[in-house]
């Protein structure tokens, strides 16, 4: 009961800092790509948050990101090995398209992801630890509390700069 | 007595009251009040497991919900 | 004939209770809500909680469908809440 | 009427998840269950929209958890693309209505 649970907070970690590293490189915090990410930035900054991470959140939201591209990189790992993370990389890529986005954040972090998963399935941390491991990632960003995960976004956009 | 079966009944009469007596007497908010005794026959369809009648059905609520929109676009939504 | 693809983890009945309590808050949701906005996030909801249910019995291609379809509608009832007021 | 096979009688020992797999669908379905509840809790209209990115990441999760086959990964990707545009056509209806004058609160 201990050891898995621990295994899912490992990979918690490693989904975490894949997810931001590949969004903060692609630059998605500097500007919304649909008007529907600019509302949802503008309502976290009416509600005490700032308002590049809250740009960053209004992007996750309304188009499959890297966040998204890890999550299903782990289920395609899950389901049939390291064909399914490539599958699931084209289909995340046309995912993309369909909303409307270029799709190189989506395309390079299911691509980085799925190393990342073959690695841990080696040393010993199955695949179903980073799914779960991916939902608590996002849980942290998403999910809490609106002003402190804007802020933390918001600092790491200007420590990159 | 399954719990799909069970949780399919409970939504079905939760819709169907809901749609009967909405908040605002308003073709919209029918409307789409309208698709939440859709998922209750869906459960009760998926405990009885007809492959057929689920396909069947979704196919059916969602063409419903296109006429209807062309309709109440039609009228100016004005009940 | 229990659906095409048999499940192999399996599933606690306490899971399908859970989701069903999702599914049945949705629809209660639904309908209380004033804002149309409001009731499609809500379908929204309900629709994602019907999800699993799906899955657990191994119907898998008509959760394909269903997750295909639904966002269709909604973006085809979305056209009328241009119009409308909130 | 179709005669139902019955489900697995509910014992002590299934109530503790016992291989990984057990404890991630655990963690997945707990967060969900989260992701909904602050869905329904909170008043601002656009601000609920993340949360319910939260949902379907969790329900994804899940889809792919309960059938370890290539054809639920399609399922996935699918149930996650749509719940996306969904969120983004309600996000930018929401805002054009912003734009035009219109005061939503």
């Amino acid at each position: 009961m201990i050891e898995p649970l621990l295994h899912i907070l490992i990979a918690a970690v490693c989904c975490w800092l894949n997810f931001i590293i590949i969004d903060m490189i692609f630059n998605l915090p500097r500007e919304g790509g649909v008007s529907g990410a600019t509302a949802i930035a503008e309502a976290v900054r009416r509600g005490g948050g700032d308002i590049r991470g809250g740009t960053m959140m209004g992007n996750i939201v309304s188009s499959p990101d890297a966040s998204a591209g890890t999550l299903l990189a782990a289920c395609g790992v899950y389901c049939f090995g390291i064909a399914g993370g490539l599958t699931a990389t084209v289909l995340v890529y046309i995912g993309n398209r369909i909303c409307h986005d270029p799709g190189y954040a989506g395309t390079t972090g299911c691509f980085t992801a799925t190393g990342i998963v073959y690695g841990g399935s080696l040393i010993g941390i199955p695949p179903s630890a980073f799914i779960a491991g991916m939902v608590l990632a996002i849980l942290t960003i998403q999910g809490v509390w609106h002003p402190w995960s804007s802020r933390l976004l918001g600092a790491v956009w200007r420590w990159r700069n | 007595m399954t719990p799909e079966f069970i949780i399919g009944l409970i939504i079905l009469l939760t819709g169907t009251v809901i749609t009967a007596f909405p908040q605002r007497r308003d073709y919209l908010t029918r409307l789409i009040n309208l698709e939440i005794p859709a998922f209750g026959l869906l459960l009760i369809a998926l405990s009885y497991d007809e492959t057929l009648a689920l396909l069947t059905f979704i196919a059916v609520s969602t063409l419903s919900t296109f006429v209807m929109v062309l309709v109440i676009e039609r009228t100016g939504g004005e009940p | 004939m229990p659906g095409a693809w048999r499940r192999v983890s399996t599933v606690n009945e306490i899971l399908l209770w859970l989701f069903g309590a999702i599914a049945v808050t949705g629809s209660v949701y639904t309908g209380i809500s004033r804002d149309p906005f409001r009731k499609l996030i809500a379908i929204g909801l309900l629709s994602g909680a019907v999800m699993p249910l799906l899955i657990d019995r191994g119907y898998v291609d008509i959760a394909i469908a269903l997750s295909l379809i639904l966002p269709v509608s909604t973006i085809v009832v979305l056209q009328l809440c241009r119009k409308g007021e909130p | 009427m179709v005669q139902q096979a019955p489900r697995g009688c509910l014992e002590v020992e299934e109530l503790i998840p016992a291989s990984p797999d057990q404890v991630a669908l655990w963690v997945c379905s707990l967060v969900a269950l989260y992701g909904a509840v602050r869905v329904i809790t909170e008043p601002d209209t656009l601000r609920k929209l993340p949360f319910l990115n939260v949902f379907s990441f969790a329900i994804s999760g899940i889809i792919a958890l309960m059938i370890p086959h290539p054809l639920a990964l399609v399922a996935a990707v699918a149930y996650f693309v749509g719940s996306t545009f969904e969120s983004n056509a309600i996000a930018s209806v929401y805002a054009g209505g912003m734009e035009k004058g219109e005061h939503r609160e």
